[in-house]
């Protein structure tokens, strides 16, 4: 299938753009998170600790084991510091 | 219906707390609360960065848990993105209710909802560089009240 | 110092909080609460008696008592007194704190003790008559929480 | 001693005045409530159920059994309900 990846923030500027279009067979978020840490030395570094990291599917947050199937929008940020 | 606004744009605080007050007059207690950008540490500017779409969609949810979880005859959220200066109003909450209780409470939920709920990142800029704020974990645990 | 004020006139809610908001720019935080004459069960219009002098010293000590307890940079309460009528604002608090749980508590903690500690009473007028609103116990117990 | 004794809203509207002043040896509060019932029905009216009117010696809140020596404003009222 082919998803939208989203980055936000310091995920954003790691990896030097704001989106990537994905096809991709990854069954959770963390499968899909091992195809992008595959792209490239950015990609890589910018998903180095996952612990700094939240997820969104479809713009409702999710946990990073949450299946990713019938997903068209996947976004990837740190903790979020509104307010 | 919660009232959500996600702007670029300042605002006036106390005119959208009048308003606000004047709309919702025949409720007896209105609560508010305004965050403002801290100068301290040599800040000169502040950044924020959201996610059009889920922004207004996680704000939605946050003040409709409010209005489920308490008696409020209104919920105003509004933030800002983009760039600020110190002293500037980065955002409000505002609630209406027949009793204070409930208004203080549910405007106390939405703030800590939307502190680590909200996609929203600020950035600091100062002469020494830029950073991304951190999250403080006792944003995270402050969930645990409600 | 908190800012205390006890006026027979009408205020302009809004303007109070951004004047507050200005002043304590400083600050990362203010809450504000405004209490409002519900027009409910066909009231005509409500009458504040007070006790000058003591007023203002009960809530200076209030405000003082938010000061001493939390880190606040700022408190105001100003209450009217005399006529009013439904849709009015009665009375306000506000807090500016660096942080949001100093500025929330504060503030709901002076209206706990305004409402049962500082020497207001009010009156009620329908066209059944007048007649003195009953203290609530829920009020008194509210003092507890604290 | 010689004190001004002060009555507001409902106590206030039952004694037909704001205030009297009251030449007194009462030692506590409780003590000038009785001589202030004394004075005429009106007063004992007022003051008929002591557990709905609240005191304040010199403009603090006090009990109805604190001393009042030495002090020269004395206010009974109801619960307050401001706010």
């Amino acid at each position: 299938m082919r998803v939208t990846v989203l980055y936000f923030a310091w995920l954003r500027e790691r990896i030097g753009h704001a989106q990537d279009q994905v096809e991709t067979d990854a069954a959770t978020v963390t499968e899909l998170v091992d195809q992008l840490r595959a792209r490239d030395d950015r990609h890589a570094l910018a998903f180095a600790d996952l612990t700094a990291i939240r997820v969104a599917i479809d713009q409702d947050l999710a946990d990073l084991d949450a299946p990713i199937t019938g997903a068209r929008e996947i976004a990837f940020f740190p903790p979020m510091t509104g307010g | 219906m919660p009232d959500i606004r996600v702007q670029p744009d300042p605002f006036d605080y106390g005119q959208v707390c009048a308003a606000f007050a004047q709309a919702h007059c025949d409720n007896g207690a209105i609560v508010s609360f305004c965050g403002i950008v801290r100068g301290e540490n040599g800040l000169q500017a502040m950044e924020i960065e959201h996610y059009p779409g889920m922004t207004e969609r996680a704000l939605h949810r946050i003040a409709e848990q409010a209005m489920t979880r308490w008696t409020l005859g209104g919920a105003l959220i509004l933030h800002r993105h983009g760039p600020l200066t110190p002293g500037e109003p980065i955002m409000m909450v505002a609630t209406a209710a027949r009793h204070r209780a409930d208004a203080f409470a549910a405007a106390d939920f939405m703030m800590d909802y939307l502190k680590s709920r909200a996609p929203f990142w600020k950035k600091e800029r100062r002469a020494s560089g830029e950073r991304w704020v951190a999250a403080r974990d006792l944003d995270e645990q402050a969930l645990s009240r409600w």
